[in-house]
């Protein structure tokens, strides 16, 4: 399955796009899609590893399982305030 | 009042709407640009965020503190886009019957909000190139400037 | 700003007095008059103080806040004389580099100021005679609307 | 000698007076000024109790000796705020 998933702040910076599609195999976990972001975007690695994901705009822990028509976010440590 | 707004927050309105015939405190913190961080100097901060998500969790934050205080009034404002120094940010009020809720309740919002509302900051600094901050490690900017 | 003063306190004012490029956090305390004491209702108020020594007890404090917190900025304003309800008897605000020295000193001084400073409340209410707030007992008078 | 003593708030009210004049022995202490301000005026005695003096704007406790030329107060319990 595609999914697509959001991207903010230097994690836009560096992938040049504010969202990017992957191709996934069925039911990934969040924790599958990590790697795979990493996989595909060697540069977002180090960011990744001090990221949450997002799924419907909660936070979600690495072995919840992805379906492919919810709003994915990769959130990199905020600085609002 | 839950606002992202891109243009400067109104306090004067957010104090007027927090005014209540059974509230006798109203505590509002600001944050603001700071110019100086150690020996670097910021021009302006861009802000940036996941915005459905962030007015979500904000509200969210305002029903926490509403149960979880005395508290009948709370309001958030940030902040999106530049934000020129000595301005505004973020801005939270509170009002409550007695002072101790409204303090407790407004720096208990102000601390989640930096720990849990996606919004970014950049910092354009006079001298370098700007850098995004995501703490407290940022690969390849400078250090960030220190929560406030 | 330390000041004692008979008309409205202007919010906007001494928020824009507050700003300072070394700062990341500004708190605001409001104190506002309680329409409603349980089952009592306030149709104003009125502040009698003893002006010199309360001025010079407020800079004390102000002083002190200064030497024991990192904060920059420190304004305080009483209000004298009637003040309707829904208004501003009090503002305290602090300005500090980082946030949690603005909130413990705002907290302190206002704190302090309902020990310390030597400023009665009179409660006019809507069906009985006025009455000064001398807590925590106050003879002959009714129970005082509890301390905001 | 003479001091003035001023008064605030219930105080004032009681006394119908913004202060008022008493005549003491040299150098009383703060004490012997709250029992003669009492005897003088019984109805202020209640208030007496819970009050503080303050001489020259600084709170001064019951055995600070007064001279007649210093600025004295009775200071009711505050209610700022």
């Amino acid at each position: 399955m595609k999914v697509r998933i959001l991207l903010f702040a230097a994690a836009q910076d560096i992938a040049q796009n504010s969202s990017i599609e992957l191709d996934v195999g069925t039911d990934p976990t969040v924790s599958e899609l990590r790697k795979l972001v990493g996989d595909t975007y060697p540069a977002l690695r180090a960011l990744l590893g001090s990221s949450r994901f997002a799924i419907d705009r909660e936070f979600v822990s690495d072995d919840t399982i992805v379906s492919s028509h919810s709003e994915i976010a990769m959130i990199p440590p905020v600085s609002g305030g | 009042m839950i606002e992202l707004t891109s243009t400067e927050i109104d306090t004067q309105r957010i104090l007027d709407d927090a005014y209540r015939a059974d509230c006798g405190a109203v505590v509002l913190f600001l944050g603001t640009t700071r110019q100086w961080t150690k020996d670097r100097e910021t021009d302006h901060l861009v802000y940036d965020a996941y915005q459905a998500m962030a007015v979500s969790k904000l509200e969210e934050l305002k029903r926490a503190a509403i149960d979880r205080w005395p508290v009948k009034h709370v309001a958030i404002v940030h902040r999106l886009g530049r934000v020129d120094i000595g301005k505004a940010s973020v801005a939270v009020v509170v009002a409550s019957p007695h002072r101790e809720a409204a303090f407790e309740a407004a720096k208990w919002l102000i601390d989640e909000l930096k720990r849990q509302v996606p919004i970014w900051k950049q910092e354009h600094w006079t001298s370098q190139a700007p850098s995004w901050i995501h703490p407290p490690s940022s690969p390849g900017n400078p250090t960030s400037n220190p929560p406030t």
